[in-house]
């Protein structure tokens, strides 16, 4: 049974983005598609060359936008099209990641996987895993209230501090 | 200025349309986008029609950017950049939306699919708006290859390289080429003699015309990239003038210190101070051992120039070339430059000799536990032995020989875990090269598995077993020990599950293949890759099998990896032709999705503070440092500079520099951005 | 102490090794202190030290209008030349370029400040003369080094966003982090990059956590926990917690602690094959 | 009028302006900082400080403040104004320093055009100042003309009589609505009231600056003195009078906000061109337009110096570069 035929009425539908590496994970996305494997329809594909090219301001950026999770998705080590370009951006994930949690926000809204171009099935995996995930999360509201900007920015810091209505 | 884009969405027959509204995916690419000035729908945009409805509608509306929603971009992102490029838009301002494995094929419900195809064309269209004209690289190049090492496999892609008109210059740090193959005996499967096939190719690379042969050299450095590398050689110094020695050998066999041991031999044999290092050597023209020479060590010792010392001269007075000897002892070390347009590496490997890796079997306790080479010396015709099987401990000939295979392969426990790949094949020949010589004697074979795979290899092992009679048991062998002359094999056979001791003349290990010393040191020195057990790394290793991580080095030969002698001329003859299509033009054109750091008007001239983190994170060494000068020729910064050459274009850079001043054409900031910005989720 | 480093500096002056040198001056107020450049050895008395020396004068190695006061002799702590360090690393300084009076250091600050607490440099691990007695470079724990983040870590991820929401509401975008830092070298930053615009450069929410998350991260396995951003910040921001955070994560991970060495590989332009991944699925 | 205001009526007071529908903002102590903020009640409020570390410009001239919003269609643009900006408030106990700010800063932004957010917040905010009990040695109001209980720019001046009792003077008719409308908190003030108001000692002679500035817009000082600037905006954001801003669109493909930010001339890119010129290139022709605009440009045109000596700049200089002790230099130079 499709997820998507399954829908509950007013369910909430998280937005992802995923930041895929063209070599691996982009051609294991097109292998799920070849191979007609069923997944839930959340997710917006941004291609770079590498996931070594993938700057943790992008991933700002994207939840800036209204993300509610974020995927970011490579080839397995030792894979890399580029030889080390996964190895480095592993690096910076081990200190970005902590970083946002550090600063409130849900480690588990960005998702990093290694997906090589035969894992069609991991994809589907992995699309369907983070969309339940972040569902479950439910929006990321307390990012995108951020967007807004009050007539009163003063008035608003101390709404954002909760300590009034 | 806005952008005039086209979006062409495909029905892909009906594997998109089916469950994408393709009508409304254009219509709203239409509708909300102020970029965006013509859409249409086809049946199949790869098809003849369908280009040519693209190239026309370039034409018409005067597109400048085009957006194809179709099938995956790689499948026929080529296909619409050329057809493009036909219609005289440049082929960079093409970007497909993947509507189809992305999409229609993974989401059945209609309007979910819809949905989303909206999304991915319009993030495309945004991506399309900051999309810059790039043109192919050309980068010049130089007609000439380099060929690091001369064995097997350096010489056989030196030859065909050369037979084809190209210019090429051959480095071997040893004093002859040739390699491990000219120490072999016979060769499996079909028992030729080594020797026999070996030099007459030798001979013919000395003798090529458009080979440059440089022995007792080594690569100093690499610099340059692919067409354009800078190559120094160091020519060490020989103590022998190449051009006036005739190789008449009156100076080696003066020479009074006779007790030096070979290389070549193994160390079963012994050679001179001056020497030629086997017979056959090209170029066979000796070369003074400095370690070793008596008159070297003198001026060392006394730190004085060697010729100063009259300590020996014997090869130099035997020395018949007037009026100047051929023999300098001054000689020292020159440093030469070449350039070339592609390299080779056939740097091969080295049999793997660290006793106290195995020291439960006596290796250098022992004499008479040997290497799989030394055995290869003792059978050969003109080894130590002149091809008499001799114990080295007191020349007598073994009436029972030990076999062991896989040591040092497949052994984790000692930190080598793959397989040599040859010991299998060669101990077989062992056997039968010591039955055929000793015909009442004995050979016993300790092995794991037998893998014989290549053409009539399994055929030649089972000959050595049934018609050879040699005793094949399956088991690792635990220790060896000395009793009285005879050496105790202590080992399994784990088929019947016994406990075998058997009193041994004379044991043969098969040692591993191992990477080259120093290889770690020589692929840093190219900027190439190399696996955990320093092999040489292709970059793919199915479909770039001889193609190292920087473009224009290739890998031949056991560098690579454990290979036999077929194996190594095929991979050798695969660079040949890879160098081959590299050198058959004076330029190379190169995708142009490279990086590059920004440059401004002065006082600016680039947002590059010079850190160098993108130079230290590059896996191609493609960035360099580029002094910014003043007029007074002062250094007014020095700043980051790709060079186009050498990039292969990951971004990994682009995601280091913390101001944003390196960038990826094709992938640039505002693409990106575009891209991102474009998502419309709130 | 005082002045054995006017000493040195006059010394330093007169003989033409250097033309300036970067030291510590008197305030306008008795606890503090404040740059001073010294280009001539009559000035030398202008020099002071107390515990009110808590700038890292480093930062002035980066800014082109003391640059152009010529080869400078720099008075660092402990803590300073381990950005030294880091500065020779990525390139921004020669070390023939600049002369390092080190002095031994007891703390700075009064109350003392949070990074003399757990000092490990007392003695700094790179001058080319030192002033003061020479004190043992204790090790301090991996714990005792981070102990400040605890009651931060422990937060619940609701406590923690609104905790860093209510700091970050009071940024105003003065940038007096990233001026004051001398490690925040660029000529360019990235939140001056408008196109496109990365960081937004209002000082509204979403702006003012973009700007603050990515100046941490941009130090990452490089800021020395000198502490100048969060004791220059107007509006008293404890930037130093996400600084040190990131500190601790470098060094769980990647066993790296910058401005120690002058040979290690900086954490951020090397990998190894054995790093964490396991977070990723 | 004059009044008299216990602080025991505090609490009152607040909730009555609540009541009456204000938003009240008044300095609040967190951890170090005494920031000028939105109140609930009096509890919050803490008045054991020399100045606030914020000025009073914010609640005037936000840091950051849409001024526009847009949707972009294929053939249109739809614009909006924001509404709504201004509410009506009490400011209660900043400094007549800060209160002197608003009508220094009338003139710019009414001059030319008028600036409607700046003049409709102004109308609806009241300012209730409190004089300074106490100083520190970065106050300088009594250089720049002014004093710890200047009235000019508030509503209703409270000074402090005893430990617990303030006088209230109403200074417009603004503030004397304001009293009228909490009468019930105050009460009559005694005959000879004891104005406990702080001394700021005088630093420089104003009437000096400026003949000085006039001749020496090339002169060694500019650099000298600013050596030590690491060139952050921390001095001119906190400052209540300077007033410089910049406006940035932050749009998506189909809509945006136009926002205004506070800008300052200390950093590098503020005067940067496109092409890479920078006619202020060095800290210290920074330094000295900071100067020269507050002491000499803004007199020429407005007849006012824009400077209320509160010594925020001073306070919060990451390098300690104290603007009185560049003013005393100047008149030490000038009397050269």
């Amino acid at each position: 049974m499709s997820k998507a035929e399954a829908k509950p009425e007013n369910q909430f539908e998280p937005k992802i983005i995923a930041f895929l590496c063209n070599w691996c994970t982009y051609a294991g996305a097109d292998l799920a598609g070849t191979g007609r494997k069923e997944y839930q329809a959340n997710v917006r594909i941004i291609k770079l060359p590498c996931t070594g090219g993938i700057d943790p301001l992008f991933l700002i950026k994207a939840f800036e936008r209204g993300a509610d999770g974020i995927l970011v998705s490579g080839c397995h080590p030792g894979d890399c099209h580029y030889n080390s370009g996964n190895y480095h951006a592993r690096r910076r994930w081990n200190v970005f990641r902590p970083l946002l949690e550090f600063c409130g926000i849900n480690p588990d809204r960005i998702q990093f996987s290694w997906i090589s171009a035969a894992e069609g099935g991991k994809w589907v995996e992995t699309i369907n895993g983070i969309v339940d995930a972040v569902r479950e999360l439910g929006p990321f509201e307390s990012y995108q209230k951020l967007n807004t900007i009050g007539p009163e920015t003063t008035g608003e810091a101390t709404a954002a501090s909760g300590e009034t209505g | 200025m806005s952008k005039k884009i086209g979006v062409f969405v495909c029905h892909c027959g009906t594997n998109i349309s089916a469950t994408v509204d393709v009508e409304k995916v254009a219509e709203e690419a239409k509708k909300n986008n102020p970029g965006v000035s013509y859409t249409t729908t086809y049946k199949y945009m790869c098809s003849d029609p369908g280009q040519k409805l693209l190239r026309d509608k370039i034409k018409e509306e005067g597109l400048d950017g085009v957006v194809v929603a179709a099938c995956s971009p790689k499948m026929h992102e080529h296909t619409f950049r050329n057809a493009s490029k036909k219609a005289g838009m440049n082929p960079y301002h093409v970007e497909i939306s993947n509507l189809r494995e992305q999409c229609s094929w993974v989401h059945p419900d209609k309007p979910t699919g819809t949905e989303k195809s909206v999304d991915l064309v319009r993030m495309m269209t945004e991506k399309t708006r900051k999309d810059k004209s790039l043109n192919p690289i050309k980068v010049p190049v130089t007609r000439k290859a380099l060929v690091i090492g001369g064995g097997i496999a350096g010489i056989q892609a030196a030859l065909d390289i050369a037979d084809a008109g190209h210019e090429v210059i051959m480095v071997e740090r040893e004093p002859s080429i040739g390699g491990h193959m000219a120490q072999l005996s016979e060769t499996f499967p079909t028992l030729d003699c080594s020797q026999c096939i070996m030099t007459p190719k030798m001979v013919e690379l000395a003798q090529h015309e458009n080979i440059k042969l440089y022995t007792w050299s080594e690569i100093e450095s690499v610099d340059g990239y692919i067409g354009n590398f800078d190559i120094k050689i160091r020519m060490k110094a020989r103590s022998v003038d190449l051009d006036l020695c005739t190789g008449c050998s009156s100076c080696w066999q003066v020479c009074p210190c006779k007790k030096i041991k070979s290389e070549f031999d193994m160390e079963l044999g012994n050679r001179t101070a001056i020497y030629v290092p086997f017979p056959q050597a090209i170029p066979s023209k000796p070369v003074i051992d400095r370690e070793n020479c008596i008159l070297m060590k003198d001026a060392r010792k006394r730190n004085i120039k060697p010729n100063d010392s009259k300590v020996c001269r014997k090869c130099l007075d035997s020395c018949p070339i007037a009026p100047v000897k051929a023999i300098d002892y001054n000689q020292v070390d020159e440093i030469v430059s070449e350039k070339v347009g592609a390299i080779i590496v056939a740097t091969g490997y080295k049999e793997l000799d660290d006793t106290s890796m195995y020291g439960e079997y006596g290796a250098g306790k022992y004499k008479d536990v040997i290497t799989g080479l030394q055995f290869e010396r003792l059978a050969s015709a003109s080894g130590p032995t002149e091809g008499e099987i001799q114990r080295p401990s007191d020349g007598k000939v073994p009436e029972i020989i030990v076999f062991i295979q896989c040591v040092g392969s497949r052994d984790p426990a000692k930190g080598c875990s793959y397989c040599s790949k040859t010991c299998c094949m060669y101990t077989a020949k062992h056997t039968m090269l010591y039955k055929h010589k000793v015909h009442d004697g004995h050979a016993f074979v300790f092995y794991i598995d037998i893998r014989c795979a290549g053409k009539d290899y399994e055929e030649f092992s089972m000959r050595a077993i049934e018609e050879e009679g040699a005793t094949y048991l399956r088991g690792r062998v635990s220790r060896i020990y000395k009793k009285g002359e005879k050496l105790v094999v202590l080992g399994a056979d784990t088929l019947t599950g016994s406990v075998v001791e058997i009193e041994a003349d004379m044991v043969v290990l098969a040692s591993a293949m191992k990477a080259q010393d120093d290889a770690e040191k020589f692929a840093q020195k190219l900027s190439i890759q190399y696996n955990k057990d320093k092999f040489l790394s292709e970059i793919h290793p199915k479909l770039k099998p001889v193609e190292s991580s920087s473009a224009g080095i290739f890998l031949a030969g056991a560098c690579q990896g454990p290979k036999d002698i077929p194996e190594t001329v095929a991979q050798a003859g695969a660079a040949a032709s890879k160098v081959l299509a590299l050198l058959s033009a004076d330029e190379l054109e190169r995708e142009p999705v490279v990086a590059k750091v920004d440059r401004l008007p002065a006082p600016i001239f680039s947002t590059c503070i010079g850190c160098f983190y993108c130079q230290r994170v590059c896996p191609y060494g493609a960035i360099e440092e580029e002094d910014i000068k003043a007029r007074d020729g002062s250094t007014i910064k020095t700043v980051a500079k790709v060079n186009v050459g050498l990039c292969q274009g990951c971004g990994l850079c682009a995601a280091t520099c913390r101001s944003k001043s390196v960038e990826l054409a094709g992938f640039n900031d505002e693409q990106v951005f575009a891209e991102i910005n474009s998502v419309e989720f709130n | 102490m005082i002045e054995e480093l006017r000493k040195k500096a006059e010394e330093l002056l007169k003989n033409d090794t250097v033309k300036v040198v970067f030291g510590y001056g008197e305030g306008s107020v008795p606890e503090r202190t404040r740059p001073v450049f010294i280009t001539k050895p009559e000035d030398v008395n202008k020099l002071t030290w107390n515990k009110y020396c808590v700038y890292n004068l480093t930062t002035y190695l980066k800014r082109q209008e003391t640059r152009k006061l010529g080869k400078p002799a720099i008075i660092v702590k402990g803590c300073d030349a381990r950005t030294i360090i880091v500065l020779l690393k990525e390139c921004q300084i020669k070390r023939e370029d600049v002369y390092i009076l080190g002095v031994t250091c007891d703390g700075v600050g009064d109350p003392l400040a949070t990074k003399c607490e757990s000092c490990d440099v007392h003695t700094p691990r790179i001058y080319d003369d030192l002033v003061g007695e020479k004190k043992e470079n204790k090790e301090v724990p991996f714990e005792e080094r981070y102990a400040e983040l605890d009651e931060y870590e422990k937060l619940g991820e609701k406590e923690k966003w609104e905790f860093w929401q209510k700091q970050f509401s009071k940024c105003i975008k003065c940038y007096a982090c990233s001026n004051m830092c001398p490690l925040c070298f660029c000529d360019r930053c990235i939140v001056e990059k408008n196109q496109p615009q990365w960081i937004d450069s209002s000082a509204h929410a979403r702006g003012n956590l973009s700007w603050n998350v990515t100046r941490a991260y941009h130090l990452a396995g490089r800021c020395i926990n000198c502490e100048e951003c969060q004791r220059v910040c107007p509006v008293d921001i404890p930037l130093n917690l996400l600084n040190k955070k990131l500190a601790k994560e470098a060094e769980k991970n990647f066993d790296y602690r910058p401005g120690y060495s002058v040979d290690d590989e900086l954490a951020m332009s090397t990998y190894k094959e054995e790093d964490s991944q396991e977070f990723f699925k | 009028m004059e009044k008299l205001l216990n602080k025991n009526k505090f609490d009152t007071l607040i909730a009555g302006l609540k009541k009456q529908g204000y938003k009240t903002v008044a300095p609040k102590k967190d951890n170090r900082l005494v920031t000028l903020e939105e109140v609930q009640d009096a509890s919050e409020i803490s008045l054991d400080h020399v100045i606030t570390n914020n000025s009073i410009k914010e609640f005037f001239f936000p840091k950051t403040e849409k001024i526009l919003s847009y949707t972009l269609d294929k053939n249109k643009v739809e614009m909006e104004e924001p509404k709504g900006f201004a509410v009506k408030s009490v400011i209660f106990g900043t400094r007549p320093c800060d209160a002197f700010s608003l009508p220094v800063m009338d003139k710019v932004f009414n001059w030319d055009c008028s600036d409607k957010f700046w003049v409709e917040r102004r109308e609806a905010i009241t300012i209730v100042t409190i004089s300074c009990d106490k100083s520190d040695s970065y106050c300088f109001c009594t250089s720049v003309g002014l004093a710890p209980d200047a009235k000019q720019g508030s509503d209703v001046l409270l000074t402090k009589i005893s430990n617990d009792e303030y006088l209230v003077e109403t200074v417009t008719e603004k503030g004397e609505n304001l009293v009228k409308e909490m009468e019930s908190v105050f009460s009559d003030p005694p005959g000879t009231p004891d104005r406990q108001v702080a001394t700021v000692e005088e630093k420089f002679d104003l009437k000096k600056i400026k003949p000085w500035l006039d001749d020496n817009f090339e002169h060694d000082v500019w650099d000298e003195f600013s050596n030590k600037c690491i060139g952050c905006g921390a001095c001119t954001f906190v400052c209540p009078t300077c007033h410089c801003f910049d406006i940035v669109d932050e749009c998506t493909m189909t809509k945006g906000d136009r926002v205004k930010n506070w800008d300052g001339c200390q950093f590098t890119m503020f005067t940067m061109h496109t092409s890479g010129h920078n006619p202020r290139s060095t800290q210290g022709m920074r330094w000295r337009q900071r100067i020269m605009h507050k002491f000499k440009y803004y007199v020429e045109k407005f007849d006012s110096t824009l400077c209320v000596g509160c010594g925020r700049c001073s306070r919060v200089c990451p390098a300690d570069m104290n603007i009185s002790e560049m003013l005393e230099l100047i008149e030490t130079e000038a009397g050269k």
